[in-house]
């Protein structure tokens, strides 16, 4: 179970996350919406440790996780898959992929999860040997998600997975994500923009504003509430 | 906007012509860095950069300097020497000596060390009458002369002329190349090699300090058809030469000049420096009693060095000016240090025959003498000779 | 007061920090105290004033160039600060081809070298007032530069690096070898001009060329501040922070790039002749790629893009690398006494100035520092940061729409 | 034709030595992004620790050697932890400068240490030379070029074959994403760094009986070293050393021209580095990725 107790995150003077607690249960699929600027990027970035929380903490596990360093925080099971398909450009598919196993010593095991991998993903087993700068942008999303799990990890922070796709694509990106989440039995902290979309696979939701929670539920009782959905969510 | 900044500008233009309305600065009085106590001399010598190992000159005076005050002082009066570092670079060489003269306030310039950096000084410190010895063996600075400046290495004319003197005598009629470092003392030199030899010298070829070896000049040289190589150079690239040349099996002589066979080179070029010929106005011999002074001094007073050709020509040099400040007694003024200087006659230090000045010679050698490497050891050959 | 004085801070911080050099020089230190120090204390003097009478701090750039006018009549370090204002030229020619147009440039040093033979041959050898030399100085490097720049347009990162470095390289070596222009490894000695007619009163040689020095500096910081400030600024910083966006809104990346060159080279061209003026004596491998790499220190350490980050990078390189002195310790091994020698303290020095003043020292004193909140402070403005902190105090209670006693149903459970 | 054949292996034997410097900055450049200008100063102060283990000490050749390598290892680890990591984030300019700074102070260090007398350091490989098709080739030249060889070799597979060179890779092309994929950064940048040192020290120890062993040693052939990196691509270890070896020949044979000559060659040698760069600006051995954003 991961739990952010009332973390506090500054770029300098400004104060990006205020007070924030959400919970993610084992297995649970939480979504977190807001608008562009409402501070949910920073909350995952505090969560993997690329950015530090000036004060609260984060559980993770039985253990506190908020002072560890980004590779500790993955070694801890925690991974995420970054905004804006941070993929090692230069690098081949299959290189990739192997670096998101790079904490990982069983090499058969690993072998094994890349074909796995490509199930999921047939287009990146088509363009295993070419340089992963030369992907679309949807197949660039697959591969960071496909990078991500190569860790097996048991929590997956996701964000903004649908920035910049077309309808399509993100039917087919969230419908993979879905059976693989069931599969793998992840819990997952999903960031989006898209309220609608991410409700539909989340079973709980937090809503922030200016760096706050403001509003949290479980996604019926979010998507039962019209006035909600016009004022924070847009749908 | 632009109405302000012209505004600026003017107010800013009007202050400097303002300010010009400001007496003219001191300068240097006759009487500065001489105290009951103390005489206040300064150098400036690369201490840092490509050209460090120049400093080694500096170092050499400072020994002599510091084993003059051990030994008592000069009349009462101990020396109090400065050295400001210009990495061998003219537009600091400037500042730095003016800084040694208008605010250390030293009595006299003794080594400022190169040529290119002393060419940038010597003329205004003899406008500021500054009795300055310079360390660059350039003849071109006490020639004409300044009353203000001397020059405290042996000059390479004369280096040069004991050169075409032994190949003359000992290699006639075989052609001759040129190796040399791209600077202002191998242009001198070709200056006076070209009429000395005329067709005989087949090929010139020249390398840069930042040139790793010296393949394609021995190549080139091997190529025109050289017999005998006359060098000019340091010793790391004497000893890149032969080593290159032997390596092609090519058992040319070298001639090369004074400082450059060195510890440094025998030790590096080791069997292979055996036949190198030098010349030099300096003892070289180890059991030499000035030698042997002269090594202990620097063992004792600049124990992080070598004692090598640069250092001892440095102690030379101290030895010139502690002379000359004896000789110009208890009452030491800046003209009485320039007429010592002008009557400077020391026969024995590390030099070859006599060190002399007058007012008409403001470089105190003149005598060479070629030596030759024998099993790893510098040895004599031929006789000394002296002046021109 | 300071309705009378508003809209003039910058002339309040000159004439202040004119007055603090005159104190510091003339009262505080009767003795002599080293020119820099002066001038850095003005400089302090200067941005403290212009930042409190609400100007830019960019604006006190020209704080240390009035009063080093007064420095000069101390006698104290008038060749020193020649020099230095001499790089200072050159190095904010570089600013604008590398702070401002992003190319690393290093060469810069060739084209002082280049100014410094226009003039040298020009006056020695064909009897030109010197004077007279210096903006064709400028004009010949400024045609180099141009050529250059044609060429670096091709190259980015470690290849444009690569490319310069091959001129500073290749430059010296051509300049030796056109003896019968250059004279050669035998340099060319300059015959400093004496002051003219009502001057020669006043002044000796070296005052003369430092204020001809003076003058120019002035004439430099004008002429890129009027550029900076204008149109051509604009383009420049839209080009730098955000070249793709910039290319967008139109502006021409490579007319900018090829001007930039050319004109920083003009800069160096310049303080090429000025070098020629006041060392007096020229010589082709004084002006190698050790020289050049020096401009580069001097803009980051200064501050890059900005004109005063010339000036104190200047002040700052030029007495690390000469005024250092070997840190000595009282512990002897063997003997020899332990010490850190002059050009490893420069280098330590130097790399902890840009590990601490990662935006130079100028940055120190830009605006999103904590220099900058303290003089906001001072002046009892606003200060938005605090605003927002304190505006998180009160806090709106969070909504949740299911009951507390079971939020987060988990979906299975193994 | 015999003697050009002389100046071609010549340009082989000290171009081997650019390419083995260059290998060092290529492995630099490729695992943390940054030209290295103290590469070669770095390299010369190992080197004087290799020579003082071997001749101060009077340790067995190898053994000095092997420690030596190990000491460079660890120097080059130390400053990146101490000088480069604090300004990792910083614009390229500034850590260009911090690399300026250690040159400075390398050689500084080697200058107060060692002083600056030229010291003969003896090479592994047996003297005297080999005469083949009339010219004549030192051991040391064949054993620092079969060494360089090695060294190439070493850094290809480290970049291609093992994990850490993966990482190496992913630090540089993607620092935030390498971190989330669990690799410490900080660690592969030191490691980076360390290995680059430790390829400088070997080239250093062996290249100094043929350079001759002093404070600028490597002044000289760090600006061919670095043409030869550029030539190579910057990124391939088999561009670096076949870019020594252009370099190396190339100015060679430029000096032999008459109307060039040594004076001019490297000028010359540099025009022609320009001249490669306009056709390819991406190098002989660079690829030029497009990538889609």
């Amino acid at each position: 179970m991961l739990e952010l107790r009332d973390i506090v995150v500054r770029y300098g003077p400004v104060v990006a996350v205020d007070r924030v607690s959400i919970r993610v249960e084992e297995q649970q699929v939480v979504a977190l919406l807001g608008a562009n600027g409402a501070g949910k990027t920073t909350v995952l970035k505090a969560i993997s440790g690329l950015l530090p929380c000036a004060s609260g903490d984060i559980a993770w596990g039985g253990g506190v996780i908020s002072k560890l360093p980004p590779h500790r925080i993955v070694r801890a099971g925690i991974c995420q898959v970054p905004e804006g398909r941070e993929v090692f450009a230069g690098l081949s598919v299959y290189d990739n992929l192997r670096l998101g196993a790079y904490l990982r010593r069983n090499r058969h095991a690993v072998r094994s999860d890349i074909d796995r991998m490509y199930e999921y993903f047939p287009v990146l087993a088509e363009r295993r040997d070419q340089a992963a700068g030369t992907l679309s942008g949807g197949e660039q999303q697959m591969l960071v998600i496909a990078r991500a799990l190569m860790s097996s990890p048991a929590m997956l922070l996701l964000d903004e997975p649908s920035l910049g796709l077309a309808p399509l694509v993100v039917q087919q990106v969230f419908s993979i994500l879905r059976r693989i989440c069931d599969d793998m039995r992840l819990s997952v902290l999903l960031v989006e923009q898209d309220a609608e979309t991410a409700l539909s696979i989340a079973s709980y939701a937090y809503v922030l504003e200016a760096g706050r929670v403001v509003v949290e539920g479980s996604s019926v009782a979010m998507q039962g509430d019209e006035s909600l959905r016009r004022s924070y969510l847009g749908y | 906007m632009p109405r302000k900044q012209a505004l600026i500008c003017l107010v800013a233009v009007t202050a400097v012509a303002l300010a010009g309305c400001s007496s003219k600065k001191a300068g240097s009085s006759s009487e500065d860095g001489v105290t009951s106590t103390t005489i206040h001399l300064g150098a400036v010598s690369p201490q840092s950069g490509a050209s460090a190992s120049f400093g080694d000159v500096t170092t050499g005076i400072k020994a002599y300097f510091d084993y003059t005050n051990a030994a008592g002082g000069i009349n009462g009066r101990k020396i109090d020497f400065t050295v400001l570092d210009d990495a061998y670079d003219p537009s600091k060489t400037v500042p730095q000596t003016e800084k040694l003269v208008t605010q250390d306030k030293v009595f006299a310039i003794t080594g400022n060390v190169g040529t290119k950096t002393s060419q940038a000084v010597y003329q205004r410190l003899n406008t500021e009458k500054v009795p300055s010895i310079m360390a660059s063996g350039d003849p071109t600075m006490v020639s004409p002369i300044l009353p203000y400046i001397f020059e405290g290495l042996a000059p390479l004319d004369a280096d040069i002329n004991e050169q075409i003197a032994y190949v003359k005598a000992t290699y006639p009629g075989k052609k001759v190349g040129f190796l040399a470092e791209n600077n202002d003392s191998a242009t001198n030199e070709l200056s006076l090699l070209t009429p000395a030899f005329g067709s005989l010298l087949v090929k010139q070829s020249t390398f840069l300090l930042t040139d790793p070896d010296l393949s394609s000049q021995i190549v080139a040289l091997k190529n025109a058809g050289a017999q005998v190589i006359i060098f000019n150079g340091v010793p790391k690239y004497l000893a890149l030469a032969v080593s290159e040349a032997r390596g092609q099996n090519w058992q040319v002589p070298f001639i090369s000049n004074n400082a450059s066979v060195d510890s440094s080179f025998l030790s590096t070029a080791g069997a292979q420096a055996d036949g190198v010929v030098t010349v030099t106005g300096f003892k070289t011999d180890p059991a030499d009693p000035e030698v042997v002074k002269a090594n202990d001094i620097l063992k004792q007073y600049a124990p992080s060095i070598t004692p090598g050709p640069l250092s001892q020509e440095g102690l030379a040099v101290g030895q010139i000016v502690v002379a000359a400040l004896k000789a110009a007694g208890k009452d030491l003024t800046r003209s009485s240090f320039l007429s010592a200087l002008n009557a400077t006659n020391i026969s024995s230090g590390v030099f070859i025959g006599q060190a002399t000045m007058s007012p008409t010679k403001h470089n105190p050698y003149g005598c060479e003498q070629a030596l030759q490497v024998k099993s790893g050891v510098l040895a004599p050959i031929g006789d000394v000779t002296c002046g021109s | 007061m300071r309705s009378v004085l508003h809209g003039h801070p910058r002339l309040v911080g000159l004439v202040i920090s004119a007055l603090v050099t005159w104190l510091l020089n003339e009262v505080l230190f009767p003795t002599p105290l080293n020119g820099y120090l002066v001038v850095l204390f003005a400089y302090v003097g200067g941005v403290v004033v212009a930042r409190l009478s609400r100007g830019d701090h960019r604006y006190a750039a020209l704080g240390p160039l009035v009063p080093l006018v007064f420095l000069a009549q101390n006698s104290i370090g008038v060749t020193e600060l020649t020099q230095i204002l001499i790089l200072a030229i050159a190095a904010l020619g570089l600013d604008l081809i590398t702070g401002w147009t992003g190319q690393l440039n290093l060469a810069q040093g060739i084209f002082i070298g280049l100014g410094a033979y226009v003039t040298a041959i020009l006056a020695s050898k064909h009897g030109w007032p010197i004077l007279l030399t210096l903006p064709l100085a400028g004009l010949v490097a400024a045609a180099a530069g141009l050529l250059l720049g044609v060429l670096a347009l091709r190259f980015d990162g470690v290849y444009l690096a690569v490319l310069t470095s091959a001129v500073a390289l290749a430059g010296p070596v051509l300049l030796l070898h056109y003896k019968s222009i250059t004279n050669g490894v035998n340099g060319i000695i300059v015959n400093q001009p004496q002051p003219p007619g009502a001057f020669a009163d006043w002044l000796d040689t070296d005052q003369w060329g430092y204020y001809v020095t003076v003058v120019m500096a002035i004439i430099a910081v004008c002429i890129s501040w009027n550029l900076l400030s204008g149109r051509i600024g604009r383009a420049l910083r839209a080009l730098r922070d955000s070249p793709i966006a910039a290319k967008g809104i139109g502006v021409d990346l490579t007319r900018y790039k090829v001007l930039a060159f050319a004109v920083g080279s003009f800069w160096a061209g310049l303080a090429g002749g000025l070098y020629a003026m006041t060392i007096g004596f020229v010589s082709a491998d004084s002006f190698g790629l050790f020289y050049s790499i020096q401009f580069l220190t001097i803009i980051v350490v200064g501050g890059l893009s900005t004109i005063s980050g010339a000036f104190v990078g200047a002040v700052v390189i030029y007495e690390l690398s000469t005024n250092v002195q070997t840190i000595g310790f009282a512990t002897t091994v063997n003997g020899v006494a332990l010490s850190i020698p002059q050009a490893a303290v420069y280098a330590i020095l130097l790399i902890l100035v840009v590990i601490f003043a990662p935006k130079g020292i100028i940055g120190i004193f830009s605006d999103k520092s904590d220099w900058s909140r303290l003089t906001q402070r001072l002046r009892g403005g606003h200060n938005r940061s605090t605003d927002v902190v304190q505006a998180q105090a009160d806090r709106p209670p969070i909504v949740r729409l299911d009951a507390p006693e079971d939020p987060h149903p988990a979906i299975t459970s193994y | 034709m015999h003697l050009d054949l002389q100046l071609i292996t010549s340009g082989l034997a000290i171009g081997s030595v650019y390419g083995s410097i260059a290998l060092g900055l290529v492995l630099i450049y490729r695992s943390t992004g940054i030209l290295n200008f103290a590469q070669g100063e770095m390299a010369t102060f190992s080197t004087y620790i290799g020579w003082s283990f071997v001749v101060s000490v009077g340790m067995p050749y190898w053994v000095g050697f092997l420690l030596a390598v190990l000491a460079a290892f660890l120097l080059g680890a130390v400053v990146e932890r101490v000088a480069i990591r604090p300004v990792q984030n910083q614009p390229h300019l500034t850590v260009v400068i911090v690399t300026l700074g250690l040159f400075l102070l390398f050689n500084a260090l080697s200058l107060k240490f060692w002083h600056s007398d030229v010291r003969p350091f003896r090479s592994p490989f047996p003297s005297g030379s080999v005469h083949v098709l009339g010219t004549y080739i030192s051991w040391v030249s064949i054993g620092i070029f079969g060494v360089s060889l090695i060294s190439m070799a070493f850094v290809g597979i480290v970049f291609r074959f093992t994990k850490v060179g993966l990482a190496m890779r992913a630090v540089t092309s993607n620092p935030m994403a390498s971190a989330l994929m669990g690799i410490s950064n900080g660690r592969i940048l030191s490691l980076g760094w360390g290995l680059s040192a430790a390829v400088g020290a070997i080239a250093g120890m062996l290249a100094a009986n043929r350079l001759l062993l002093d404070p600028n040693m490597m002044q000289g052939v760090l600006l061919y070293a670095f043409a030869a990196a550029v030539i190579g691509g910057m990124t391939s270890p088999v561009g670096a050393v076949i870019g020594g070896l252009v370099m190396g020949v190339t100015n060679a044979l430029v000096s032999s021209v008459s109307w060039i000559g040594s004076d001019l060659s490297l000028a010359a040698t540099f025009i022609v580095l320009v001249l490669i760069l306009l056709v390819r600006p991406q190098g002989l051995f660079g690829r030029q990725i497009e990538v889609r954003v």
